[in-house]
């Protein structure tokens, strides 16, 4: 059944501000741990400025590593806030309730952190502001609108700045719950964050509005943002990657990914915080469900990019493939690649236990995520290292221990941002909640109960 | 005139209705009336009036603005020093077209949200008389009213099941 | 294939007072891979000492380098040398992808680097099928007694900045100071000039009397990759060789 | 906190006056009984045009096939039909898929479309006569043995055209029984209603396997039309271009296809209304549901175009430069952007307000803006790939002129069209065109209740 479990307000407020009004001793270990592995990374990206890029592994043709395939990965993992919150919400799901908050934090942190790699794998980070912002009024010479460069931090922070909206405006009534259960200074923050919320029906009445009309303008940006990270590939020269698909590939690639992530981060989120009340297995098995739609349209994507790839029979770009497919180690990433983003979590999201069970769905969205890393991995380095026709440089990569330091903090810098933010927050929205408790609903159909949901006329 | 502000506590929302039709037809208009909650209701529930609005207009508003600095930007950084890169034109279109694209939603989103504060009437400077059980299930009905008719006010709201009635300082 | 693209890059002088095209005729069959212009190159551009050290990490620095093929069966193999720089593309794929536009077509046909500008975003040599531009990924060092040698007329590029063939602007610029147009064959550039068998010809290509101009229109001239559409201005001479 | 059921005085939804399944059984029969003087008319007009089209068909046979461009029209035609059409069934077993209770009225309008899957298959090999050799050609084939394309396609085309049957007979079943119990005796149709009608009784077994067999067939069918699609425009389109390299056509194809499909659906739902008065199930509701996702593959239209357009401007390679040139900017200007308005444009510029969309004169102009701009877009990319002369090119060099229709192309397209709508309106005499089972078990779904003094509707979760 679907709503089987019936919450009242203050239940609601006591259950789902564990963290915020208190601090287990879970918390301070964890985000302590969490700290160290980020001032680990902290450190190498000071190493790297303090000796230049020389400490990593590129060098030539391979002038994109790592870092660039992290930003793309943690790119793709920030649309999976947007898909979950905005089509949800669009489409009325009920079962969106207890994850939009969560997915779209997790939006924010991961954009953060995408946004990060760019900028310290350039080669003057220092000077990158020029990119981003207008430069050089004197001589009246300012970014190349032109370049694909200029497009990507458009786009992201037009992301990144809406999704930053998007959470708050939403945050807003909760803060008010928080304000008037805290006291002191807090009670004096969390009242200026909460604007005054009273809750009337003028306040809840736009709040739900917010809620569809944000969506609806989100939606766009967040199609938008990873077609023009993919386009920074598609607009080149580069063999396999001035391909047309691209855009979509890498888009639905993101909420394949994303979307994953989500669940990977609702589970954990279930053990740590204790809301066996409000993520059931129903949601994990509606995510599931989603999860093979999004996976298969990707498969046809992704073979569609192989086909055409082959199509004008072109010696470079069989040269690449050549490289991915059947020479190691790319061969062996490639085959890993498929096996854990594909061929393994796919064909075990069809059975109905597998869907139902946090173990499972845990494990396989883990490795859909080390999957798509390596999606993107095979996407950049193969393009750049293959047998081109230029014998020079027939060279491959190897990512240093720098590198490996900075990827791997990234995923505990987002992890520790979490945490830091459900300190402060809560994870997921009472409000929706309880709105959500008001609508369940039953229905006789002959002998049988059936559960229900009241919608509006 | 001096007014007054009282406040209904309730449990019910059933009662809350009850409540507010009582006090209409005491002679309270029903503008004058309002609800706090901490859950979204349905719209009406409560019987109140429906609160006008013109959020719509606001990303209108803020796509026209974020489209022309968008434009602004890219068509005026090209052509103020131009220079030839990969033999594109000077003004090339398409990649303009990318950047006011985002600037347009960037834009309107913006204003979605002012308009979202404004149209919900925040920030407010002071919470006013108010009851911090209200995040925690109670619903408070609010009512605004001369000073004169404010313990009939009481009298109607303690008749259909206030718990507690608060009235600010007069 | 004959380069039908749709180019809109206005010619070079246009509303500029200079009608210089720059370029270059690389005669292949006179080439014997000797690898001069590769050390007149590194000479006269500062580029920093390429040890095994340097190449392991694939990391050497040539703006000009002697790229070996081979042509016909074994036995009767013969070893091909072609040198390749930058190309100077009119259509450069280098150019319009870099934010900050750090490289840019000049009003003399050149693809220029600004090493000020230059953030190292990398995407240019992503882009350029050549593989002719190098990233300094660390300082550049020279052994102390190489210091004293460096050219004063060309930057030493710091860490963390593009670089490539720049087809010796500082002599371009000195041989055209104040509007002077120089004769064709005043002056060239380092590899050019080093070559021993004559194979590289420098000059304006928009002169039609120009050397350059006229080896240009030779039966047997190439570009490289001409089906990229990239325009490149250097141009190669090779006899079909029906024996190999 | 509701007031307790209400029964089923308050318990009917959308429909007006028919509260229960006996209401609705009733109501659809008795419309599906009766053949009136101006469905008749309607059948006699669609078959002129159907047999005059059959006429340009056999003068283009006169002709035969050593000149494929003479084929242009005719495989734009076949394409505009494959994709629109046979993309229906994608919207009901999408809509089932995610348990939409807006779409069952409309389900078995879409369905029955899948008839036509049949008639183009028999066009398939005419079609494929008129395809160049593969030899020194761009093709998705790569040497696959044992007569590709021919065979494939006529296989992949078949497959599909009998999942959407098979899908369209299952979901038919207890209607076609109801169909078979109502039936007068002396009714021509009879004899071939019980045929197809199968036994059914409607026991429980029966209803188990029926509702998994549509799941099964709507997902195998959602994952066969993307593949033959990218079959047909893989041989028909982009192998005949020289020098094209469009990866994302294939998918933007299926954006055309569900696109159209949709905009059918609209127009198909109007004049259902008007002509033949099932007012109450083709509400406000089901125009504005479905208007939603017309706007978003009114903006995917753009997106899919835009990648590519993108990439090709960008790029620039010579091979880009002319696919750019011939298919938007050169001779195909003037098809492309017509269809750039009808399909994209103006569909979002009228969908984005909500009045529009809930409405039903608003999403019917957009749907028969869109599928005309569909035929259009179809003429354009089939007619264009035939119209080259030399296929064997690696470029596109130079680029050959736009090609317009001749008397027999016309006669072509219309009868093509009128065939299929003829095909559609005589399956709605044989299968009822609502779905009486799904309507009813929307019924017993909904209900409607008191909330807090106020009128809300209560959705059952079903599996």
């Amino acid at each position: 059944m679907y709503y089987r479990r019936t919450l009242t307000e203050a239940q609601i407020n006591r259950e789902l501000l564990g963290t915020v009004l208190s601090t287990p001793l879970w918390w301070v270990v964890l985000t302590g741990l969490l700290g160290i592995v980020v001032a680990g990374m902290l450190s190498a990206i000071g190493f790297m400025f303090n000796q230049g890029l020389k400490v990593t592994g590129l060098g030539e043709p391979v002038f994109w590593g790592f870092f660039i395939t992290n930003f793309i990965f943690w790119v793709g993992i920030s649309h999976a806030g947007v898909m979950i919150s905005a089509i949800l919400r669009l489409s009325q799901a009920e079962w969106r309730r207890p994850m939009v908050r969560a997915a779209e934090t997790m939006t924010v942190f991961s954009l953060m952190c995408s946004l990060l790699m760019p900028l310290i794998h350039a080669g003057r980070p220092w000077r990158i502001f020029y990119w981003v912002f207008p430069y050089d009024w004197a001589r009246g010479i300012w970014p190349d609108v032109r370049s694909p460069l200029v497009w990507d931090p458009t786009a992201i922070i037009t992301y990144l700045t809406s999704s930053s909206l998007f959470v708050y405006t939403a945050l807003i009534p909760d803060l008010a719950v928080i304000r008037d259960r805290s006291t002191g200074w807090r009670r004096t923050v969390y009242g200026i964050l909460a604007l005054g919320w009273h809750g009337n029906p003028r306040q809840w009445k736009l709040q739900g509005l917010a809620g569809i009309l944000l969506s609806a303008l989100i939606l766009p940006v967040f199609v938008s943002v990873h077609s023009i990270v993919s386009w920074d590939f598609s607009v080149s020269l580069v063999p396999a990657w001035h391909v047309t698909v691209f855009a979509p590939y890498f888009v639905i690639g993101a909420v394949h990914s994303g979307v994953s992530a989500v669940v990977t981060l609702m589970i954990i989120m279930r053990k740590l915080y204790k809301l066996e009340n409000y993520i059931w297995e129903e949601h994990i098995d509606a995510v599931a469900r989603l999860l093979i739609v999004v996976a298969n349209t990707w498969l046809f994507f992704f073979w569609l990019d192989l086909v055409w790839a082959l199509w004008l029979k072109e010696e470079q770009e069989m040269a690449v493939w050549q490289l991915r497919m059947f020479e190691a180690p790319w061969s062996w990433l490639f085959f890993l690649f498929f096996t854990l983003g594909y061929a393994i979590p796919v064909p075990l999201w069809m059975f109905r236990k597998v869907r139902r069970s946090f173990t499972w769905m845990l494990w396989t969205s883990l490795i859909v995520n080390f999957g798509m890393f390596l999606e993107r991995l095979l996407i950049i380095v193969p393009s750049l290292a293959k047998r081109g026709p230029w014998v020079f440089d027939w060279a491959s990569y190897r990512p240093s221990p720098v590198e490996i330091t900075v990827i791997g903090g990234s995923v505990a810098l987002v992890s520790f941002l979490l945490l830091l933010f459900s300190k402060f927050f809560p994870l997921i929205p009472l409000w929706e909640e309880k709105e959500g408790q008001l609508f369940i609903d039953e229905i006789k159909v002959g002998a049988r109960v059936v559960p229900a949901i009241v919608k509006e006329h | 005139m001096a007014t007054r502000k009282l406040l209904g506590l309730f449990q019910d929302p059933e009662k809350v209705a009850e409540a507010m039709s009582a006090l209409k037809d005491g002679g309270f208009p029903g503008e004058d009336l309002d609800v706090y909650s901490g859950a979204p209701y349905p719209e009406g529930s409560f019987g109140e009036h429906d609160p006008a609005h013109r959020l719509f207009m606001f990303p209108l508003v803020g796509a026209l603005v974020g489209f022309t600095i968008g434009l602004l930007w890219t068509a005026g950084t090209q052509i103020s020093y131009p220079l030839v890169t990969g033999g594109k034109p000077l003004l090339s279109i398409p990649p303009m077209t990318i950047i006011m694209y985002e600037n347009t939603m960037l834009g309107a989103i913006i204003f979605t949200v002012l308009g979202v504060l404004f149209e919900s009437r925040l920030p407010k400077r002071s919470l006013g008389l108010y009851d911090e059980r209200i995040t925690e299930g109670y619903l408070g009905l609010v009512v605004d009213c001369p000073a004169e008719k404010a313990a009939d006010a009481e009298r109607i709201l303690t008749a259909n099941g206030a718990e507690e009635v608060k009235k600010d300082a007069a | 294939m004959a380069t039908q693209t749709q180019t809109q890059v206005p010619a070079a002088g246009e509303g500029r007072p200079t009608n210089h095209k720059w370029g270059m005729v690389i005669d292949l069959d006179r080439c014997t891979g000797c690898q001069a212009c590769v050390i007149a190159c590194q000479s006269e551009n500062n580029l920093p000492i390429n040890d095994q050290e340097r190449f392991y990490q694939r990391r050497a620095n040539q703006w000009i380098r002697v790229e070996r093929y081979w042509e016909g069966e074994f036995p009767n193999v013969k070893a091909r040398f072609i040198p390749v720089m930058c190309q100077h593309c009119d259509n450069a794929p280098c150019e319009s992808v870099c934010p900050v536009y750090a490289t840019y077509h000049n009003q003399d046909g050149l693809n220029v680097q600004v090493y000020n500008r230059c953030v190292g975003t990398r995407y240019c040599a992503n882009n350029c099928p050549y593989h002719a531009r190098h990233f300094n990924y660390g300082e550049p060092v020279w052994p102390e007694d190489l210091r004293n040698q460096l050219n004063p007329d060309v930057t030493v590029r710091s860490r963390g900045v593009m670089e490539k063939c720049s087809m010796c602007v500082q002599r371009i610029r000195r041989a055209t100071i104040g509007r002077r147009d120089p004769e064709d064959g005043a002056f060239d550039p380092a590899c050019v000039q080093a070559c021993p068998t004559g194979a590289m010809t420098f000059g304006d290509l928009n002169k039609s009397d120009s050397n350059v101009s006229k080896k240009a229109h030779d039966e047997r001239r190439f570009r490289v990759l001409e089906g990229l559409g990239t325009n490149p201005s250097v141009i190669y001479l090779k006899q079909v060789d029906t024996h190999a | 906190m509701h007031n307790g059921e209400h029964g089923h005085s308050a318990g009917e939804y959308a429909l007006e006056g028919l509260a229960t399944h006996a209401d609705v059984a009733k109501d659809v029969l008795s419309r599906y009984q009766e053949v009136t003087p101006r469905y008749r008319a309607w059948l006699m007009a669609l078959g002129v045009l159907f047999i005059l089209g059959i006429v340009g068909f056999i003068l283009r046979l006169m002709d035969g096939f050593e000149d494929g461009s003479n084929w242009g029209y005719f495989v734009a035609t076949l394409s505009f039909i494959l994709s629109t059409f046979m993309a229906m069934p994608i919207i009901s077993a999408g809509l089932r898929l995610t348990k939409a209770n807006w779409r069952r009225p409309f389900t078995r309008v879409v369905e029955n479309m899948a008839i036509t899957g049949v008639l183009m298959t028999l066009m398939v090999p005419v079609a494929l006569a008129a395809l160049p050799p593969l030899e020194g050609r761009l093709n998705i084939w790569f040497d696959f043995p044992l007569g590709a394309p021919g065979v494939w396609d006529f296989i992949a085309y078949g497959t599909l055209a009998l999942t959407g049957l098979a899908l369209l007979w299952t979901l038919a079943l207890p209607d076609l029984a109801a169909a078979r119990d109502h039936l007068p005796a002396s009714s021509a149709r009879l004899g071939i209603v019980r045929w197809l009608a199968a036994g059914w009784e409607g026991s429980l077994r029966q209803w188990r396997v029926q509702r998994q067999a549509a799941l099964v067939l709507g997902a195998v069918y959602l994952l066969t039309y993307p593949l033959v699609q990218t079959l047909m425009v893989a041989d028909f389109h982009l192998g005949l271009l020289p020098g094209s390299k469009d990866a994302i056509f294939p998918a933007t194809q299926v954006v055309y296809a569900l696109q159209s499909g949709i905009g059918l659906t609209m127009m198909t739902m109007f004049a259902m209304r008007r002509m033949g008065g099932y007012t109450q199930y083709f509400t406000v509701e089901q125009f504005w549901a479905l208007a939603k996702p017309m706007l978003a593959l009114a903006m995917l239209w753009f997106y899919f175009w835009w990648a590519s357009f993108i990439s090709f401007w960008y790029g620039r390679e010579p091979r880009d430069v002319a696919t750019l040139q011939y298919l938007f900017l050169g001779p195909w200007m003037i098809p492309f952007f017509t269809s750039f308005i009808l399909n994209f444009l103006g569909p979002l510029i009228a969908l984005i307000w909500n009045p529009v969309r809930r409405s039903i004169w608003g999403p019917t102009i957009v749907g028969t803006s869109i599928v005309l701009g569909a035929l259009i877009n179809q003429t354009r990319l089939m007619v264009s790939a035939f119209a080259v002369p030399d296929h064997s090119q690696h470029v596109l060099n130079p680029i050959p002129p736009a090609q317009w229709p001749g008397v027999p192309d016309l006669l072509i397209v219309v009868g093509g069209i009128s065939g299929c709508v003829l095909l559609f309106m005589l399956v709605s005499k044989i299968i009822p065109p609502v779905s009486i089972f799904e309507v009813a078990e929307g019924l017993r779904l909904v209900k409607v209740r008191r909330f807090l003094g106020r009128t809300v509707r209560v959705i059952a979760k079903s599996h």
